[in-house]
This record gives structure tokens, C-alpha cells and sequence, in this order.
């Protein structure tokens, strides 16, 4: 058991009582700051630097091969907490020779960035690895239904990533060789 | 199922436990009155036994018996042995006996489970996030709570055709198929449109329509419901809606009398699709294609959307006030409509009483085809009857009225969702009569008429209707309707309390149906709203009995004349 | 009216409105120094964005002005003017309206008795630089400057809302309480000067500066005077540690809380020019006014360029003065209600009188001293 | 009437400091009342500015309009005084005698202005004269506006006068402090408000 020992200030001594030696010593440490190197960043000319894992606006990527790999299953519409995500899902025509198979992709998807909050739980929650909260963190518009993002733009700020799945890639040559029946 | 055959009850010892469970059911059943999950896909309580998924293995054993004395077999301890049998059996297959030993979570059991699901999963796409089936399928429920976890499969998967058209509504992919048959099984037996089957063996082994037929009867969407995977999909819902975000509200089809029980699902006041809702007294759990599409009106481009008094947008209140006014004169006629709810017959049948109109009611009649389409294209004619609306069986013309139209004896018709011009009467009729029109959409009579109360479909409002087994089913809101629309029940309600100098109350379903519960002579006396099952309540017919119905046997169902006939044919629909 | 009136009343209201406006626009860029200085001490840069369009394009000189900030109360002051004003609904219209201007006429009106220079002519008569020589400067001072606390208890009360209240209340207790303070610990100094023998006349500030030309300053003479007058000054122009009625983080705003657009930056300059008017006095009353330095005799020549620079030398001083005021607000923290009122009522007030009686019987002990 | 510019003055003071006083008495809000106070105290003020007696103006507004009205302004606003409510215009004893008396005062201060101003009697003299400076009688004290002297006058001539002013002043002030003072036991929670009030109010007995 732990005794507990109740440490008693020590009575203040008179100068310390009057506070002006520590007013004093206040003045020069604030005096010394004046001259001290100043550490503000000029904001748009200068950018901090993004650590990694950083939570910016969510994007939808496409794959090494360009294409979508968005399939609307709608999982993040439906973990979004601010119910920011709006998708209408959509069939991949069947005389579509690159993704035919993979048979479904969003028709629209728009993502509210005045309801969004940055969670990441869509991204977590993305079984085709397509959304990704990239580094862009500064958004802005004159309008309401300017900071909707579409699937065009989503795409475009989304860009492409690396991508070690090759999911539908490894789909296609098991249809072309293999275990076709 | 009927309550009053008496069911004999035997005693089975479940999982250690003795349970008492009703004679002839099977194990999957069984298990089920007591809490427990056997696993299945091939296994539908509405359809044959197959015991081909495998999925329902338990452990089972029976007391032991000397086979040639009969005597029980006595363990050291008196008690009698238990003979256990060495290999697991199917639950779908194995019906209860007294004394039987089921086991359905032993390790063995589980074991089974483990290795069946392994192998449905070998050659399952992971197809799950465009799947359709995702959310309500079967196999990602068991792979979750039965499976192991984790595949050992190392090789490629089978690639079978996907996107094959079935049919008309029902698309299918090969590759998600576990070759369970259910679908096979119903089109044989329930739908009686025998095209589907199994081609080629073993891996090779492909769901396919019969070379030149397809999958195009009136149930064909059934197979999709019962469809344990995502491997048969409905056309027309495919990639619409992910099943979560959908909210079930229980509902009736209003598309014939057979009145099948269904689930209308809808996400943000957007109907996506209707489901067939189990009740044995009804359907089953079957409905038809056609009931299904029936949601697609709501939203169409002739839906009324806002009231009308002369061509113009009024208001409601307007629109009241220049009916109340209309139907203060002489000579009114009511046309009343089956499609209404018990309630709002009622009503009109209470204004009737109130103007001194006649009600006028036509049927609408087609071909029955047995099932769950009936003769009586309408869901609530047995509700006109027995609300005491109209007494005579009602014929698919309006002829009566046409002739008081000619003879100037009425002035001003109250119509209620019915286009009389698709029931034998003109313009030339309609010359001199004002119109008041209470209905959902557009159509010829609507245009015509100086006063338009636009109300509320099916899926938009609450109530209830009779069908064909006069069997009182309630109806409830799925989906708010068009702005500044009330039900039309308080609607009618509102003319008929103006028409007496009262100020319209607010008005519940509980409280009318107080009142209709005083109906003296009717089959409805005495019921209260709150009592009647979600699965509906039999009514007795009494002397509405003696009608000539036009409906013919059919599932669940046979006219009662032919009943008191043919007393000897039990059920004649169901097997 | 004669002419000769008129005349003179024409350049009485000039040097009015040349007052006016230059306290004026000192008290603008004393909030650009404050926010200049306070963003220095914290390690930042602070204002350095406003632009004007031809001055900015000068190599060199314009982005230096740029970053010094120099165009942003120019900036802050057009934001004030043309904000939209908001008036809430549940304030009192007349007094809400009313307190602003209350809370600045006091502070602009005090400087009318504050002398920053004086003219000695050819003939060797000395006029000191002031636009109303008044004889009981320093009372006026005070007595106009107690009238400052209405426009903030005012504007807390009209606001009716709970914050703006609490700030007016305490404003009004603390003016009360360091008022007395305030008094009590220029009297020595006056004691001092009109003690026999000494050169001092009456309460007039001019003749107090006077009295330091050549010789020690007040500060030096009555080093504890002054330290109590710079005190009760913090606290008269609710600088910190006394900002009790702003008081941002226990009383969101204080007393201007709903306060926007031009009505608040009438408060906001009020402030400021309570600031310069009370360094301005400090400098008058202990620190030689508009003379060079202690015991160092002014080195420019009487006449204009002369008192061109000890009105010069006299801001320079003034300013210093401010930057001493940003510096401690920018150093301590706000001393609690209760703290402040214990302070005045329980060390300042006592230490004022015990500073009082000193200087009395000093003053008399040396009176006595030199007559016998 | 030929008005000089301090005529002028005079009346538009005058105006302010009465108008003020009938404002103060008037007026149903008590912020409003007190608003008016301080502009009849600084009408006064002004007032004395015109009879060039400039200390007093100053110590006018110094410690009444300065001091002991924003004391008021405090206890009004801290103790939530409501708009007095129009009712009760009925003549009631109280008020008819109270009319009285103030009909009574104020004809008493007319009669004693009208004849010691001089303006009745239409003397030579009128009210300016007072500023001038006048010996007083039986002393080399200068009466004047010179602080100086106003000091030595208070503490030779008048210092008796001054001595039982402060005396006076220093016994309202220990009967304040009696008053205000709780009996030994006395609960708290008999008038919160009294308490609640002494706990903002600036209390230098404390310390």
C-alpha cells in the first residue's frame, strides 16, 4: 500500500506575493519572442506537407488498366454516417469488351462534401478497394450543388492507383482459358 | 394447418432436450418450433423434398429394439440404448418418430456443415458486392454463422455462362448456382410450367430452360424469391436497389380477389419491388408476376397529383366544398368502385344512405387461372357486399345507369376510381350530369368531370380488404403519397360530415371501424381494427354465401357452392 | 458675433479636427501594432495581406509595407463601415444606439486638455501646445474619463442579453474601484510640484511638464506614484490583466457581444483611444512631456522646428508607452472578478493613501527644512 | 432681448439641467431616470463652467455624474428595477399631499431665488457678478476660481464647516456598515437577493 504523502506548498516568499519579479520575468520572456524566428506558414503560397494515411476528399480511383472499379454495391452509401453518398447503380452493357464481365458500375455517384466528415469509413468499407480519401483537403464553392461531386469529377480528382488485386483482370483470363464450361 | 384437425403430438428428444413437436413434420421443421437452425437450401417448406444441397445434415439416432423380439434393448443402467446411426442424415428428409435423438449442433453435425459449405463455396464467385442477392442470400448468412472461414481452394473457379436470359423477367448466372432445384421443383409442381432442369454432370452441372421454352408463365418471379442464391435475378429489380436499404411494410395485391399477402419494399418513398409474404391460408408464399408490377402506377405520368375543381388546381378544401355543394342536389348516383377499401365503401355507402343515391358497382372480370389470379380482377368485391354497399353480384357494365342517364333522373354522379366510359356509357349520357371523381389516376371520366379529389393508391394508405375466402386482410402504408393528398377515406368522410352541417373530425381506421363494427346486418359486426390479424380473419359469409361468385378453385381455395356440392374433393388446388 | 470670435472659434475647431484625427489614426494603427506585436511574441507573423493598388507595386518598399501590415486598419476600418448592421431584436434601440457614442466622445474629448508641445515665439513667450489650457487639466481628465464607463454599462445593459451585462457590471465596479486609486496617486505628484519652492501651478498638466525640464523626471522623483498611476491606468482602460468587461473567454465578448459591424468598431476605437489618451498622460505627468531626457536640457533651438520636435519626441514617447501596454496585455493573464476588486479596494487603495501621507509630511518636513 | 453668447448658453444649460431634473421625475424607466440625472448634473456643471467656477463643474462631474451615478446605474440594473407601471392614477392622500409639498417647495424656491438673485428687485447686480473675485469677509482668503486659494479657504475659514461634513459623512457611513452587518447565526437564505448583491458588490471590508 502506497502511502499517500500530501506535498505543502511552500508559503509564498514577499516578492513572490507582489508578482511583479514574475510579471518581470514574463515581460522579458514575451520581449525575447519578439525577435525569435517566426514559425507561421504562408498558406496558399506554401503547403504543409500530408502525412500519410491523411483523410482528404474521398475519390474513386480506376484501376492500373484505366477502368472503373467502382461496381456500385453501394456498402459505402449505406456505412456513411451523414448519409453523404448517393448512388444509382448501373448495368455495364454486355457489348462492352473490356468489362462486360464485370456486369454492374455506378450510373451516377455523388458524394455530398457538405454532409461529408471525413470518416474513412467508406474507403474502409470499399470491398473493390475504388474510394479512396486522397490528400486534397481544401474545398470550396459559390454553391451548394458546386460541392456535390459527381462521378465525373470523383474520377478525375480520384485518378489511378496501383492496384495489387487485378481482380477482374485474373476473372477474364479464367473465362478466356482454363475452366471455361 | 386448419385448427380444428386434431394434430398428434409426439416426443422427441432434441439436442438432449425432450421436446414435443406434431407427428409427421420433418427434422428441419421440427427444430425450427423449438428455436433451432437447421442450415438448408434445397429444403422449402412449399415444395417436394429433394436432399440434394446437403446442407441439413444432423446427427440422428433412434432407441434401440431387438430386431426379433421387438423387446427394447437395455443399456447396464436399465435404460434403453440409443442407436445411433453412424453417418449424419438430412433434416428435410428424416421425418420425426417417438423417442427419436437428433442432434443438430453436435460436432459431428457441425463438422458436415463445415464441409458442405466448403464445397458450395469452391466454386462460388465473390460475386457479392454486384450480387443482387447480397444482403437476403442464403449462402452468405450460413458461410457467416456454418462456415469455416477461410477456403483452401487454391485452383481457379468454374466459369460458367452468367447473364443468361431465362425468361422474359428472370435472369440467370450459372456460376452462383448451388444446384439446389428449388427452382426445378416449383415450376413442376406448383407453377405447372415444367421447363427448367439440370444438364451435364458433375462440375459441368448447368441450370438450363428445356431447348426452345423459357421461363415466361405468370409465377416465374417466384423462383427468384425461393432462389436460396443470387443465381436466378429478377430482370426488372436487377441492379436497382441493394435489399437493406429497403423497408418492408406488409401489404395485400390488389390485383385479383385471391388477395395474396406481400411486402412492399421501398427506400425513401420509392417503391422497388413487391415480395410475396407467407400465409398459409392465402398464398403460401407465392405471388404472381403481374401483382408484382403493379407498384409501377404510383409513380406514372397519369397519377393525380393535386385536386381539381373545374380543370383548375384547387385545394382540398375547395374541392370539398364544391362536392358538398354538388351533392346537395336531387338526383344523385354513386358509382363505387371494388378496388376501394372495406372503409371507404363504407362510407360511400353511409353518403349514399345520406344523398339518397343509388350505388352503382362494376365488376371487373377476367380469366382465372387457378392459382393466385382469380376470375375477379378486383381485390375487395366481397367488401361491397358485406359493407352492405350494394346487394345484388355486381356485372361488368354500368347499363343500369345509362338508362337513368337517359331518362334525366340523374343529375350528378359521384364516381370513385372507375372510368365509366370503359363500362357502356357515352358522352352523349353525360351531357347533362355534373361529376365528381374520387380516383388515383387519369383516364376519360376524369377529364370530364367538374370535380376532381385525387387519392391515394394502394401502397399509399392503410386498410383492409376481403378476398375471395372472405378472409379480412389489412393493408398498411408503404410509401407517403403525393403532397397535400390525404386517404380517401377521410375524404369521403369530410364530404359526408359537410353534406349533414357538421365539421368533418379528424378520423382514425380504429375509430371507423367502431362504426362499422355496429353494421347490424353484416358479416363485419362486431370487429374491432386492432383485432384483426396481420394474417387476416375469416370472416362468415352467412347468406352472402349464396351469391354466384365467378372465381373457380384455385390454391387455398374452393367456391364455397362447390364445396357444399362436392363435399368429397378436399382442397382441390393443393398438393 | 465679432470677427475676431470667429476666427478664432475657425481654428479652434481645426485643431480640433487635426486632434481629432491624428488620436485617431494613432488608435487605428495601435490595433495594427497590438496585432502586429502579439502575432510576434506568439511566433507568428500577422497582418501582411492588404495591398493598396500603386503603393504595393514600388520594388522593395511595397512588399516591406505589405508585410508591416500597414494598409490593414485602412482595410479593418472600410470592413467596419460597410458590414451589415445587424441590429438584434431584443435590445433596448435607444441605448444600444447611444452607447457606442458615449464610450467615444469621453475618450476623444480628454485630449483637449492634454498639452504634446510647446511654441516659444521670437520674443521669448512660451505657449504650450494644447487646445484648451485648462488650469485643472488633470481633474478634467478624470472627470470626463469616468464618464467613458456609461457607454459600456449602457451598451451591456441595451444588449439585454446575459453576457454583455456581466461585462458592464463589472466594468462599472472595477471603473469605481480604480478610479480612487487613480486620483490618490497623482496627488503627490501635484504635492510635489506646488510645494513651496517648486515651479508648478495649480493642476495644469503644462506646468507639470514643465516642472521636469532640465531636472529628473516624476517617474524617477516618485518612482511608486507612477507604478501605482500606470496600475490603476491598466485597469481605467480595461487593458490586461483588467479586461473585465471584454473578458472573451468567460464572457464571449463582454459588454459589445451584440455589437457588429461599425458599432462595435466605435467601441473598438474607443478603446484604443483611451490607450493613446492615457499614455499621453503618463508621459505628460512622469515621463518630461515633450522634453528631451532627465537633467538633459532640450538640445533644439525654441521656434518652430524646436517645438516640431518636442512634439515629436513627445509621441515618441507615447508610443513607447503603447507598446508597454500591448506587451503586458500580450504577457499576463486576466486576473479574476474578484481578484481585481481586491487588488484595488485592499492594495492599491491603501498604498495609494500610505504614498499620500508620505509625500505629505515629506513635502512639509522639507518645507520646514528650507524655511528655517 | 439682446442675448450675448453666454446668455445663450445660460438658457440652453439652464434648459438641460431642468428639463433634465422634470425628465428624472417623469420618466418611468429607471435607467432612462437616472440617464437624465447625469444630464441635469452635467447642465449643472456646465452651469458652473459659465460662472467660471471651474473646479466645482469639474468636481460636479467628477464625483456626482462620474462616481455616484454609475453606483446607481449599478444597483438599478443589478437589482432588475422594472419600469414603474402606470396604474394608480387615482388621487389618493398620498399623492395630493405629496403634490402639496412639491407645489409648496417649489414656489418656496422661486420666491427665495427671485429675491435673493436680485432679478426681483432689479438690482445692479445679477448673477454673474458672483464670479468675479470677492473678498470674504474678514479674511485674506480670495474666494475664488483658483484652486489654490479655494483650498485655503476650505481649510482656514471653512474648516469647521468641512471638519463636521466629513464627520457627518463618516457616521452615515459606520451606520451603513452597522446596518448592512448580519447578526451572528443569522441564516443566509432569508433574502437571497440581499446576498446575492453583497456578493458582487465590491467589498473592500473583506480584505
Amino acid at each position: 500500500m502506497i502511502k499517500t504523502v500530501v506535498m505543502e506548498r511552500k508559503p509564498l516568499s514577499l516578492s513572490e506575493r507582489t508578482y511583479l519579479p514574475q510579471i518581470a520575468s514574463g515581460l522579458k520572456t514575451t520581449f525575447s519572442n519578439l525577435f525569435k524566428k517566426k514559425v507561421t506558414l504562408q498558406y496558399p503560397e506554401q503547403r504543409p506537407s500530408i502525412p500519410r494515411g491523411y483523410r482528404g476528399v474521398p475519390t474513386l480511383v480506376k484501376d492500373p488498366n484505366g477502368r472503373e472499379k467502382c461496381v456500385s454495391c453501394q456498402l459505402c452509401e449505406f456505412v456513411c454516417p451523414p448519409k453523404a453518398i448517393r448512388i444509382t447503380p448501373g448495368h455495364i452493357p454486355e457489348d462492352d469488351e473490356e468489362r462486360s464481365h464485370v456486369e454492374k458500375a455506378p450510373e451516377e455517384f455523388e458524394i455530398d462534401m457538405l454532409r461529408c466528415i471525413y470518416c474513412g469509413y467508406c474507403e474502409e468499407v470499399c470491398p473493390e478497394e475504388a474510394i479512396f480519401l486522397q490528400e486534397n483537403y481544401s474545398l470550396s464553392g459559390y454553391s451548394r450543388e458546386e460541392l456535390v461531386n459527381d462521378k465525373e469529377k470523383l474520377y478525375e480528382m480520384g485518378g489511378t492507383l496501383p492496384d495489387k488485386h487485378f481482380k477482374w483482370d485474373k476473372k477474364k483470363t479464367d473465362e478466356e482459358q482454363g475452366n471455361a464450361h | 394447418m386448419s385448427a380444428n384437425v386434431k394434430v398428434d403430438m409426439v416426443t422427441i428428444i432434441l439436442n438432449g432436450e425432450e421436446v414435443e413437436v406434431p407427428d409427421g413434420i420433418n427434422l428441419i421443421e421440427a427444430a425450427q418450433i423449438h428455436g433451432r437452425e437447421v442450415p438448408h437450401y434445397c429444403y422449402h417448406p412449399k415444395l417436394t423434398v429433394a436432399g440434394n444441397c446437403r446442407m441439413c445434415l444432423v446427427e440422428m439416432g433412434m432407441p434401440m429394439r431387438d430386431r426379433g423380439t421387438g423387446e427394447p434393448v437395455l443399456d447396464s443402467d436399465g435404460n434403453q440404448k440409443i442407436g445411433w446411426i453412424p453417418k449424419p442424415v438430412i433434416g428435410c428428409g428424416t421425418n420425426v418418430s417417438p423417442g427419436m435423438r437428433v442432434n443438430t449442433d453436435s460436432p459431428l453435425a457441425k463438422d458436415s456443415r463445415e464441409g458442405i459449405m466448403e464445397f458450395l463455396l469452391v466454386n462460388h464467385p465473390l460475386d457479392c458486392p454486384i450480387c443482387d442477392q447480397a444482403g437476403e442470400c442464403r449462402l452468405q448468412e450460413f458461410a457467416m454463422d456454418y462456415g469455416r472461414g477461410y477456403s483452401r481452394f487454391v485452383e481457379r473457379k468454374n466459369v460458367k455462362p452468367k447473364r443468361t436470359r431465362l425468361g422474359p423477367k428472370v435472369t440467370l448466372d450459372d456460376e452462383r448456382c448451388i444446384l439446389c432445384s428449388r427452382c426445378i421443383r416449383f415450376c413442376q409442381e406448383v407453377a405447372k410450367d415444367d421447363v427448367l432442369g439440370f444438364v451435364d454432370r458433375g462440375s459441368y452441372s448447368t441450370l438450363t430452360c428445356f431447348p426452345g421454352k423459357e421461363l415466361s408463365n405468370n409465377y416465374s418471379l417466384n423462383t427468384v424469391d425461393i432462389c436460396p442464391v443470387g443465381a436466378l435475378t429478377s430482370s426488372d429489380f436487377r441492379f436497382k436497389m441493394r435489399v437493406w436499404f429497403l423497408k418492408e411494410s406488409p401489404s395485400i395485391c390488389s390485383e385479383s380477389s385471391a388477395g395474396a399477402n406481400t411486402l412492399v419494399e421501398s427506400r425513401e418513398g420509392q417503391i422497388y419491388r413487391i415480395t410475396p409474404r407467407r400465409n398459409d391460408s392465402v398464398n403460401d408464399t407465392w405471388m404472381t408476376d403481374s401483382g408484382r408490377e403493379l407498384f409501377k402506377k404510383v409513380k406514372s405520368e397519369s397519377r393525380l397529383t393535386a385536386h381539381r375543381t373545374n380543370g383548375c388546381v384547387d385545394t382540398l378544401d375547395a374541392a370539398v366544398s364544391f362536392s358538398v355543394e354538388l351533392l346537395s342536389n336531387e338526383k344523385i348516383a354513386i358509382v363505387g368502385s371494388c378496388n376501394s377499401s372495406v372503409e371507404e365503401q363504407y362510407l360511400l355507402r353511409k353518403l349514399a344512405d345520406q344523398t339518397k343515391a343509388k350505388i352503382h358497382l362494376p365488376g371487373h372480370f377476367g380469366e382465372d387461372d387457378g392459382l393466385l389470379l382469380s376470375a375477379d380482377r378486383t381485390p375487395n368485391l366481397r367488401g361491397a357486399l358485406a359493407t352492405g354497399m350494394v346487394k345484388k353480384y355486381p356485372s361488368d357494365n354500368l347499363k343500369p345507369l345509362a338508362l337513368q342517364l337517359v331518362k334525366g333522373a340523374v343529375k350528378t354522379l359521384l364516381v370513385v376510381n372507375e372510368d365509366l366510359f370503359a363500362l357502356g356509357i357515352t358522352k352523349e349520357h353525360l351531357k347533362k350530369a355534373k361529376i365528381i371523381y374520387v380516383g388515383t389516376h387519369v383516364n376519360e371520366t376524369s377529364k370530364m368531370a367538374d370535380v376532381v379529389l385525387a387519392g391515394l393508391t394502394v401502397f399509399e394508405k392503410s386498410g383492409t380488404f376481403i378476398n375471395r375466402n372472405f378472409r379480412l386482410q389489412k393493408f398498411f402504408q408503404a410509401v407517403p403519397g403525393p403532397a397535400g393528398l390525404v386517404p380517401d377515406f377521410l375524404v369521403l368522410n369530410r364530404i359526408a360530415s359537410e353534406l349533414s352541417g357538421k365539421v368533418a373530425e379528424s378520423l382514425g381506421l380504429e375509430s371507423l371501424w367502431k362504426e362499422i363494427g355496429k353494421l347490424r346486418t353484416s358479416c363485419l359486426k362486431g370487429i374491432a381494427y386492432r383485432e384483426i390479424p396481420s394474417d387476416g380473419l375469416d370472416l362468415d359469409p352467412g347468406k352472402l354465401a349464396d351469391l354466384s361468385y365467378v372465381e373457380g378453385p384455385a390454391l387455398n381455395f374452393s367456391p364455397i357452392k362447390a364445396k357444399t356440392t362436392d363435399k368429397m374433393k378436399p382442397k382441390a388446388a393443393k398438393d | 458675433m465679432d470677427a475676431e470670435l470667429m476666427q478664432m472659434l475657425a481654428l479652434k475647431v481645426t485643431y480640433a479636427l487635426v486632434m481629432v484625427s491624428v488620436v485617431m489614426s494613432i488608435a487605428g494603427y495601435t490595433v495594427l501594432a497590438e496585432r502586429k506585436v502579439c502575432a510576434w511574441m506568439q511566433g507568428r507573423v500577422g497582418p501582411n495581406r492588404t495591398v493598396l493598388p500603386f503603393i504595393s507595386a514600388i520594388p522593395f518598399i511595397g512588399p516591406f509595407l505589405r508585410n508591416l501590415g500597414l494598409f490593414q486598419p485602412l482595410a479593418d476600418g472600410l470592413k467596419f463601415l460597410f458590414k451589415e448592421e445587424i441590429v438584434p431584436g431584443h435590445v433596448n434601440k435607444f441605448y444600444y444606439y447611444l452607447s457606442p457614442i458615449v464610450a467615444l466622445v469621453p475618450a476623444l474629448t480628454t485630449m483637449t486638455v492634454l498639452p504634446f508641445g510647446e511654441f516659444t515665439n521670437a520674443e521669448g513667450f512660451t505657449t504650450p501646445l494644447v487646445l484648451a489650457n485648462v488650469d485643472l487639466g488633470i481633474l478634467f481628465i478624470f472627470a470626463i474619463s469616468s464618464l467613458g464607463v456609461y457607454g459600456i454599462v449602457l451598451g451591456g445593459w441595451s444588449s439585454n442579453s446575459k453576457y454583455p451585462f456581466l461585462g458592464g457590471i463589472r466594468s462599472s465596479a472595477q471603473m469605481i474601484s480604480y478610479e480612487l486609486a487613480m486620483g490618490l496617486s497623482v496627488l503627490p505628484v501635484f504635492l510635489w510640484v506646488n510645494a513651496p519652492g517648486m515651479t508648478g501651478s495649480g493642476l495644469s498638466l503644462a506646468s507639470i511638464v514643465n516642472s521636469q525640464e532640465g531636472t529628473a523626471w516624476l517617474v524617477l522623483v516618485q518612482p511608486f506614484s507612477a507604478f501605482l498611476f500606470l496600475v490603476a491606468l491598466f485597469a481605467e482602460t480595461n487593458r490586461l490583466p483588467f479586461d473585465m468587461p471584454e473578458s472573451e473567454t468567460d464572457l464571449v465578448g463582454g459588454f459589445h457581444t451584440e455589437y457588429g459591424s461599425f458599432k462595435f468598431g466605435i467601441f473598438f476605437v474607443a478603446e484604443y483611444a483611451h490607450v493613446v489618451i492615457g499614455s499621453a498622460i503618463f508621459t505628460t505627468l512622469f515621463l518630461g512631456g515633450w522634453h528631451f531626457l532627465p537633467w538633459v536640457a532640450d538640445p533644439w533651438a525654441p521656434g518652430w522646428i524646436g517645438s516640431l520636435l518636442g512634439v515629436g519626441w513627445f509621441l515618441a514617447k507615447t508610443f513607447c508607452l503603447i507598446f508597454f501596454f500591448i506587451w503586458v496585455r500580450w504577457t499576463l493573464p486576466r486576473f479574476r472578478y474578484d481578484q481585481v476588486m481586491k487588488l484595488g479596494w485592499a492594495k492599491l487603495l491603501p498604498l495609494a493613501l500610505v504614498n499620500l501621507i508620505f509625500y505629505m509630511i515629506l513635502v512639509t518636513y522639507l518645507d520646514q527644512a528650507s524655511a528655517s | 432681448m439682446n442675448l450675448s453668447l453666454v446668455d445663450f448658453l445660460f438658457y440652453v444649460f439652464a434648459t438641460i439641467s431642468v428639463g433634465g431634473g422634470l425628465a428624472v421625475i417623469l420618466s418611468r424607466n429607471p435607467v432612462t431616470a437616472a440617464m437624465f440625472m447625469i444630464l441635469s448634473l452635467v447642465g449643472v456643471a456646465s452651469l458652473f463652467v459659465l460662472l467660471e467656477a471651474f473646479f466645482l463643474a469639474v468636481l460636479q462631474v467628477l464625483v456626482y455624474a462620474g462616481a455616484v451615478m454609475v453606483l446607481f446605474l449599478f444597483i438599478i440594473m443589478l437589482m432588475d428595477v422594472g419600469p414603474e407601471s402606470g396604474k394608480g392614477t387615482a388621487l389618493s392622500k398620498k399623492r395630493l399631499l405629496s403634490g402639496f409639498v412639491a407645489v409648496l417647495g417649489v414656489g418656496f424656491l422661486t420666491v427665495l431665488t427671485l429675491e435673493y438673485s436680485g432679478v426681483a428687485a432689479d438690482s445692479g447686480a445679477n448673477w454673474q457678478d458672483v464670479s468675479e473675485e470677492t473678498r470674504v469677509e474678514g479674511a485674506n482668503v480670495v474666494f475664488s476660481k483658483s484652486v489654490k486659494s479655494f483650498g485655503y479657504g476650505l481649510f482656514t475659514k471653512y474648516m469647521l464647516p468641512l471638519q463636521v461634513a466629513g464627520f457627518l459623512l463618516l457616521a452615515a457611513m459606520v451606520g451603513v456598515i452597522v446596518l448592512s452587518k448580519k447578526k451572528k447565526g443569522e441564516s443566509n437564505d432569508e433574502d437571497t437577493e440581499d446576498s446575492s448583491l453583497e456578493s458582487s458588490v465590491p467589498q473592500p471590508e473583506e480584505a
